[in-house]
This record gives C-alpha cells, sequence and structure tokens, in this order.
C-alpha cells in the first residue's frame, strides 16, 4: 500500500516536472491533469471516495477552463534564453530547495509515521456523529455541522470568485465622460 | 453583552452581500445605501462592544460542549486584542464606504464593487473573530479574494497586471499557510487555537516549532507585506479605486498580516527568541527599505504605498522587541510599552493612511492625476482636501500635539529601554525622511505653481465628509493614550498579548 | 455562438440528461453517499454547459441567462446563510444549530438540516460555475465583436 | 516518512515553478500543483492504517474502525477554494492576453515593484 503510494507520488512529482517544463502549453495541461488523475488515484487508496468524487470533477472543470483560455492563443511556450538573472535564480532555488528539505526532515522527526494517526479532536467525530447528526457519511456530517461555518465561507469563497469574474471581464472599467478623459 | 451578539460581525456584512444582487433589480441605487448602513451598524456594534468591555467571550458555533476538554466546535473568541481590531476595522470601512458612494459613479458595474466590499469587511471580522486555525484560513481567502478583484477593479492594464501579481503571490500565501496548518493538525490533532497552544506545550521535538513559525511568517509575510515579500504591495494599492486603496493600506494588510502573526506567535505558539529576532529584523528592514523606496516615488498613491511597508515595519518591529523581551522573561515594562506602541501606531496608521489614500483620491477625481509633478497650486481650491491632509501628513510624520507622534515616540523608547539602540536609530532615521517627503507631497500638490488646467473643484459633500472626520480623528487619536482613555480601549488588548499562553487556559478553562 | 452538427446534438441530449440526474441524485443523497453539495453541482452545471456548446445560445440570451444564474447563485446562499442563522431561534442561541431531528440514519430524510444545506449548495455550485463560464463566453464574443 | 518527503516535494515543485516560470498560464498550472500537493499531505496525515472510508454502511456496527474524516473535511473546503483561485487567475490571464498579446510575464511589465 505505502509503496504503491510511494510509486504514484514519484509519477506526480515527473508529471509535475514535465509539466513546468513543457515545450507548449496543451502538453503542459495534460501533464497537468496526469498529477490531478494521479490525485484522484491516491485519494482512493488513501479511503477518501468524498474527495475523490470531487477531485475528479474539479480537475475536469479546471481542465475545460483552462482549454478555453488557451483556445485562440498561441499555445507556444515562451522561449527561454537562460541569462545570467536566470542562472542566480534558479541556483538560488535549488539551495532553497535543499535547505528546506533538510529542515523538513529534521522537523518531522518524532511526528506520527504514516498510517498511525491518533484521534484527539475527531475522535469524537467518528464516535458521535452518527448520531448526533444522524448523516451516514461522517464527513458530510462534520462539515455541515461542526464545521458549518467553513463550508458557509467556503461556499462565500465561491460566490466572491463569480463576483470577481464577472468584475474582470467587464470590457470597460468607467463610464465615458466628457468632463473627464 | 449578549454572547451571540458577536456572530453578527460576519453575518450581517455576509447577508448585505448575498441581499445586494437581489434588491439590485428593483432599485439599482439600493447598494449605495446598503452599504454605508451596513458598515454604520457595525461601527455601532463594535464601540457597543468595546464600552460593554467582556472579559472574553468563547462561542462555539453550532453549541457543541468540549468532550473530554477537547473543544470539538468552531469556536469564534472576542477578546480585548478582537475588540481593538474590530472598531478599527469598521471604522475604516464606513468612511470608506460613504466615501465611496460619490466616488465610484464614474465606473461601471458598481454594485459589484460593493457586494465585494462587504464580502472583504464580511472576512476582515471573520479572522479577528476566529479562535480556529482552519476557519481563519477560510476568512482570510474571503477577504484575499475580494481583495484581489477590487485591485483590479478599472481593468486598465496597470490594474489587471497589479492584480495578477497579487493574486499569485497571495494565492501561494495561502497554500503555504495551508501547509502549515496540516503540519499542526499533524502533530496536535486539533484545529482549535487554544487546544494546540495546549499541545504544543508538550511538544518535544525542539526543531518542529520553529519550522512551522518559520513557515507561518513567509505565508502571513507576505499578506502583511514585510520586505523579501513585498513586491505585489506598491503595485496592487495604488491601482486600486482610492476608497479601497484605504482599506487595503488601512486595515487589510494588518488583519490578514500583523494581527494573524500577533495572534498566533503570541497567543497559540510557544515564545521562541530566534524567531523574534527574526521577525525584529525583517521589521527593522521594512521600515527603512520602505521609506527609501518611498523617496523616490513621484507617483502620490504609490509614495502612499511604499510608506505603508514602512508603517507595517514599525509596527513588527515593536513586536518584536515585545517578544523578545518576554521570552527573555525579563524587564516586562519594556514588552508592555512595545505592544502599547505597536498596537497604536496599528489604530494610528488605519486613520492616517486611510486618510491620505483618501486624499489622493480626491486629487485624482478634481484633478485627474496622481502624477506629484502635474499638480501645483491645488491650495486655493480644494481647502478642505489640503487641511484634512495636512493634518495626515503631520500625523504620520510623527509630529507632536497628532497622534502619530505618540506611537512612535513609544516604539522608540522601547527599543532604547531594551538596548537596541541600532533599532532606535533606524525609526528615528526613517521617521525624518517620512517627513521630508511628506512636505515634498504638500509642496508639489498644494503649493507649487499651479500646472496652468483649468481651475479645479472641490469634491462633493460625502467625500468631504469622511475626509473631515478622519482629520479630526488624526488630532483626536493622541487622546487615547491618556491613563484614563487608555484603560478602555488600548490596554485590553495590551494585556491579551501579554498574557501570551494564558490565552488557552483562559478559554479551555483548565 | 453556432451549434454543432445533428449528431452531437442528440448524443449531448442523452448524456446531458444522464449527467443531471447523477448530478441531482448526489446532490440530494449528499449525506448518505460519497458526493453531495459539491459534486452535485459541478455535474449539473457541466450539464448545462455541454448543453449550450452542443446547441449554441446567441449572445443575448446568453447574457440573460448569466443574470439568472447569478440570481440562483445569491438566493441559494442567502437561504443557507438565514437558515444557519434560525439556529439562533429554535432553543438555544447557536448558530449552526442544527434543530431538526436526527432520523434513522442511511435513510433519506435523516441528518437533521444537511440534506437542505446540500441541496442549496447543489444550486449555488451549478450556478456559480455557469456563470463563470457563460462569462468567458460572453467576454470572448464580446472581444470577437 | 517516505511519503511526507516526496509530498513536501511536490510541493516545492510547485513553487519553484511559481517563481521560474514566466508564462502566466504555467504559472497557474505550478499553482494548481502546490495545491495538490497541500491536499495529499492532509488526507496522508489522516490516514489511519486498516481503517475504512468514513462512511457508515451499517449503523449497529459502530466500532469499527475508519479514517480520520477532519482532514478530508478541510481538503473538500480548500478544494472548493482553490478552484475559485483557479477561476479568477485564469479570467485575469485572458484579460492579459487580450491586451498584450501574449502569455509571457517579461513583457507585462508596465509595473515596478
Amino acid at each position: 500500500m505505502e509503496n504503491l503510494l510511494i510509486i504514484i507520488l514519484v509519477l506526480m512529482i515527473i508529471a509535475a516536472l514535465a509539466a513546468i517544463h513543457a515545450k507548449d502549453l496543451i502538453s503542459a495541461v495534460i501533464a497537468q491533469g496526469f498529477v490531478g488523475y494521479g490525485l484522484v488515484i491516491c485519494f482512493f487508496l488513501l479511503k477518501a471516495p468524498e474527495l475523490a468524487l470531487v477531485q475528479i470533477v474539479l480537475e475536469t472543470v479546471t481542465l475545460i477552463i483552462i482549454l478555453a483560455v488557451i483556445y485562440d492563443s498561441s499555445m507556444k511556450e515562451i522561449g527561454e534564453p537562460i541569462g545570467k538573472r536566470d542562472i542566480v535564480t534558479y541556483s538560488l532555488s535549488f539551495v532553497l530547495v535543499a535547505l528546506f528539505l533538510y529542515y523538513f526532515n529534521k522537523a518531522i522527526v518524532g511526528l506520527n509515521p504514516f498510517g498511525e494517526h491518533t484521534l484527539r479532536m475527531s475522535e469524537m467525530y467518528v464516535k458521535e456523529v452518527l448520531e448526533l447528526t444522524g448523516s451516514a457519511n461522517l464527513v458530510k456530517g462534520v462539515l455541515w455541522d461542526f464545521r458549518g461555518l467553513d463550508t458557509l465561507g467556503e461556499a462565500t469563497v465561491l460566490f466572491t470568485a463569480a463576483m470577481s469574474v464577472l468584475v474582470i471581464l467587464r470590457i470597460s472599467g468607467k463610464k465615458h465622460q466628457l468632463t473627464k478623459k | 453583552m449578549e454572547e451571540w451578539i458577536i456572530i453578527l460581525f460576519f453575518v450581517i456584512p455576509l447577508f448585505g452581500a448575498f441581499v445586494m444582487p437581489l434588491t439590485y433589480l428593483f432599485s439599482p441605487e439600493s447598494p449605495k445605501l446598503i452599504t454605508p448602513v451596513i458598515t454604520l451598524i457595525l461601527l455601532m456594534l463594535s464601540l457597543y462592544s468595546v464600552i460593554c468591555q467582556p472579559e472574553q467571550i468563547a462561542y462555539s458555533i453550532g453549541g457543541w460542549k468540549p468532550v473530554d476538554n477537547v473543544p470539538i466546535a468552531i469556536y469564534l473568541v472576542y477578546d480585548g486584542l478582537s475588540g481593538f481590531m474590530l472598531v478599527i476595522i469598521n471604522l475604516v470601512a464606513f468612511f470608506s464606504s460613504v466615501y465611496a458612494i460619490k466616488y465610484m459613479e464614474e465606473y461601471t458595474g458598481q454594485k459589484y464593487f460593493y457586494v465585494l466590499m462587504c464580502l472583504m469587511i464580511a472576512g476582515m471580522n471573520g479572522v479577528v473573530l476566529s479562535g480556529d486555525l482552519f476557519n481563519l484560513f477560510v476568512f482570510t481567502e474571503i477577504s484575499a479574494k475580494s481583495s484581489y478583484a477590487l485591485v483590479a477593479f478599472g481593468v486598465k492594464k496597470d490594474e489587471l497586471e497589479a492584480s495578477f501579481k497579487y493574486q499569485v503571490l497571495g494565492g501561494m500565501a495561502s497554500l503555504i499557510i495551508l501547509f502549515g496548518i496540516a503540519m499542526i493538525y499533524w502533530q496536535t490533532q486539533t484545529l482549535n487555537m487554544a487546544d494546540i497552544s495546549y499541545m504544543l506545550q508538550n511538544a518535544e521535538n525542539n526543531i518542529f516549532p520553529v519550522f512551522v513559525q518559520l513557515i507561518f511568517i513567509t505565508g502571513f509575510g507576505v499578506k502583511a507585506a514585510l520586505i523579501p515579500f513585498h513586491a505585489w504591495l506598491p503595485d496592487a494599492h495604488s491601482s486600486a479605486p482610492s476608497p479601497i486603496s484605504a482599506m487595503l493600506s488601512g486595515v487589510l494588510i494588518k488583519t490578514l498580516g500583523v494581527y494573524v502573526i500577533m495572534r498566533l506567535y503570541l497567543s497559540v505558539f510557544q515564545l521562541n527568541e530566534s524567531v523574534s529576532i527574526v521577525l525584529l529584523a525583517l521589521g527593522g528592514l521594512s521600515m527603512i527599505i520602505g521609506v527609501l523606496l518611498a523617496f523616490g516615488a513621484w507617483d502620490l498613491k504609490r509614495l502612499l504605498a511604499y510608506s505603508s511597508i514602512s508603517h507595517i515595519g514599525y509596527i513588527i518591529t515593536g513586536l518584536g522587541i515585545g517578544m523578545i523581551m518576554l521570552s527573555r522573561g525579563e524587564n516586562h515594562l519594556a514588552a508592555t510599552l512595545a505592544f502599547t506602541g505597536s498596537l497604536f501606531h496599528i489604530a494610528n496608521h488605519a486613520v492616517f493612511k486611510g486618510l491620505l489614500f483618501l486624499n489622493a483620491g480626491a486629487i485624482e477625481y478634481a484633478a485627474n492625476t496622481r502624477d506629484m509633478k502635474q499638480m501645483g497650486g491645488l491650495a486655493k481650491f480644494m481647502p478642505v482636501t489640503l487641511t484634512s491632509s495636512f493634518s495626515a501628513s503631520m500625523s504620520i510624520s510623527g509630529m507632536p500635539p497628532f497622534s502619530g507622534f505618540f506611537s512612535k515616540l513609544i516604539i522608540i523608547l522601547a527599543a532604547v529601554i531594551s538596548g537596541f539602540y541600532f533599532i532606535a536609530g533606524l525609526a528615528v532615521i526613517a521617521g525624518i525622511i517620512t517627513l521630508s517627503y511628506f512636505m515634498k507631497f504638500q509642496k508639489y500638490a498644494f503649493y507649487n505653481k499651479p500646472s496652468g488646467k483649468s481651475p479645479v473643484k472641490e469634491v462633493p459633500g460625502l467625500m468631504r465628509f469622511s475626509m473631515i472626520s478622519l482629520a479630526v480623528l488624526c488630532l483626536l487619536m493622541s487622546v487615547l493614550i491618556l491613563p484614563g482613555i487608555r484603560d478602555g480601549f488600548l490596554n485590553p488588548a495590551v494585556n491579551t498579548l501579554m498574557e501570551t499562553t494564558e490565552y488557552a487556559s483562559k478559554i479551555l478553562g483548565r | 455562438m453556432e451549434g454543432m452538427s445533428i449528431i452531437v446534438k442528440k448524443i449531448v441530449q442523452l448524456i446531458s440528461a444522464l449527467i443531471f440526474v447523477f448530478g441531482m441524485y448526489s446532490a440530494i443523497h449528499g449525506h448518505i453517499n460519497p458526493g453531495g453539495g459539491f459534486a452535485g453541482g459541478v455535474l449539473l452545471s457541466g450539464a448545462f454547459i455541454l448543453l449550450i456548446i452542443a446547441y449554441g445560445l446567441d449572445y443575448f440570451k446568453l447574457k440573460q441567462q448569466t443574470e439568472a444564474t447569478s440570481i440562483f447563485e445569491s438566493l441559494s446562499i442567502l437561504i443557507a446563510l438565514l437558515i444557519a442563522f434560525s439556529g439562533l431561534f429554535a432553543g438555544s442561541l447557536y448558530f449552526f444549530n442544527n434543530y431538526f431531528p436526527a432520523g434513522t440514519p442511511g435513510s433519506l430524510i435523516s441528518g437533521g438540516l444537511i440534506p437542505i444545506y446540500n441541496v442549496l449548495i447543489g444550486v449555488k455550485v451549478a450556478a456559480t460555475l455557469s456563470t463563470i463560464f457563460f462569462a468567458l463566453i460572453i467576454y470572448k464574443e464580446e472581444i470577437r465583436r | 516518512m517516505t511519503l511526507y518527503i516526496l509530498c513536501f516535494i511536490l510541493f516545492l515543485v510547485g513553487v519553484y515553478g511559481v517563481l521560474t516560470r514566466r508564462n502566466l498560464i504555467k504559472i497557474v498550472i505550478s499553482l494548481t500543483i502546490m495545491e495538490f500537493s497541500v491536499f495529499l499531505m492532509l488526507v496522508l496525515v489522516g490516514y489511519i492504517s486498516g481503517g475504512l472510508a468514513p462512511i457508515v454502511v451499517h449503523p449497529e456496527g459502530s466500532d469499527i474502525s475508519v479514517v480520520d474524516p477532519l482532514p478530508q473535511t478541510l481538503v473538500l473546503t480548500a478544494a472548493v477554494i482553490a478552484v475559485a483561485t483557479n477561476s479568477m487567475v485564469l479570467a485575469l490571464a485572458i484579460r492579459l492576453y487580450k491586451k498584450y498579446g501574449t502569455f509571457d510575464i517579461r513583457k507585462i511589465n508596465e509595473l515596478k515593484g
């Protein structure tokens, strides 16, 4: 189980690198889709069918929107001559990555290893959601009862996003007035 | 004071935001009326809560009681610090929304503006009240997302670009914060901030807390625009419509950045000297570099935006000094002084930076330019703008009877008492440079010879009302430091910070 | 925006009906099965988007459609907020008070207010994603003119 | 622990993409990769070996072990927020493309931070 997840994760990392370095945007989008669907498989293996279902539809919608955006553009990735500044950026980011990994490695010593999670806040959720809320799907029970405010907030974020898209896609921001230029 | 009143702080603006697209169908003018009314109600509520002075309210959403002493519901926590922030947020929000009525008339799609503004206020009030780490993240997202859209409201080239930069950096910061939340959950198996604080007290690994705290500094540092992460701020704050710039610079960066850093680092995490030194260094850096960047700016709103970076630096410096003193366990007087200065500067900066952005908007509205070289001679035509911006400029550069003087003085005093002479020197130098570029602003905008354009008119009455009230506040805020009045407003907030991890035991009652 | 060929139209008719039904099922049975409001809402909006792409809808109709969806959007979330707020008046002064009886777990009418929230959020997500997609299409059309 | 480290590497790959890419769409893709890694991290944290999916099929057998439902709830919330982010950034990208005729961020560079 753990080994299978490791293999999938390594593949996802490779796909992510491919997406970032792809020569044209279509292959980048497809590689990104690979990462997303890999995540769906991971969710299934980790016993989260709820998330797998949501992720698969959301990933599809995201892909559709990205494709709609790049549909009639030149899909070529911009040629990137490696200048002096780029070398600095690259070497700096590699140093940072190494540093972060080192400290992450040290920081997680002593935390619960994979699969040996203990319950604290959710112990009561697991035991009593069924009787208290009557929702057979524990995730939904937690989502709409104990953490209902989060969920309302998330719906609000979605509302905000719709309003923002309508704002951003207005053709002109100001009314034309003769007194102003 | 009834406990449930605190949910109204975000329920009312959310209700307004959701109802405005519907009322717009019947009367297109209704959002203009609803938003100021909502912000006025919120301002009244926040003042009422401060006057009632509840010690502390811990309100659980859904009414779930803790099981075996482990809180299971989302908690909303009202204490001195929250009350302090709520008053500032809703004060600036009220004056900005009144100002916006006339200012926004030349824009299209006004209903979206008011909807997004209400959402932003709701998000900020929620951040301040939330006692749950993930809930705090969600509210952060609400206000951040609406501010991204509001920055792009003019949909011109530079506004779109600024918004894109802001969104990418802000989105990255949000994900870094979420990663930090995942790490915290991994260690503590809980999300309630009081419970996290309790669980972190008996953690063994001592690299983990430092790592997580650095992650959160990165995440919330981007939101607060501390110096290495400041790239988005000058663009975003200068591109937004002026009432929104006032909100962004006045309260948003403080709520999403500084307030959360204060709450997490003092009340939730264990105090750690090395992390406090990192904060102090970032604060000092922001203070001086922000000032130097502002000195070279000729675009008025850009100058104000750069100066916001430097003032965030002042606030973080005060916070850092206090944290270092507390973690050393010595000299509590210096820590109290540093926190007082820091919090007082938050309040002052919200008022005078909000006012300055409103002034910049008024100049843009009347003279239709933001470039200081093209202004000139406005003193004759715009007396209200002149006096109010003079009051704000004096306050921001720390001239005596105005409020800015006292907060800067207290921070510098705290630095001297705790032995950080270098930081104190930096603060003094930054203050002098601030004075010089606000003199520049006054001279070029109001006193130079007129640029020869057609004479400009003073802005409409509602805009004047906001500016005059804020200008009066600039003077009156100095009163807050007097002993009697200080106990009502500033001291509860300082005490909340000084209590550090007693926060947890007060909420959980153990 | 023009529609596609008759074959595409027929197939889309069938498929979108299926997607629509599955989306509704998902939203209504959210408290029993995996899925729920979000997945259901995305599926509903997917069915709409498919129909519009296949059949084509002229610009002005699309604008009206966007107004309709944005009304649905604010209405559904407003009702959700009000239901959450109504918890304050049901006995104990708590926001998000789940005051409906819990019912037998596993049956359709159970879970107190959770199914109602699920359906509302399904409508909301469907309306939001359609609004976003319509806005993109309208923008492209306006630019083309 | 290998899984967590790999997850963190995926996160860093996303950060690297955001910081070094010059194409607006590539930046958005890097952001989504960061999102994925954070979601995976949360679910990994909540996994209990031998646990079942948190959906109770037979209410009477309540002593079965299930995986932690809380991180899944968080991911559900965060995933919807991520979709909101993506749609907003993409709407901006399409606007910028129409204004400048390119997705290259070096050419879209009127403001200097």
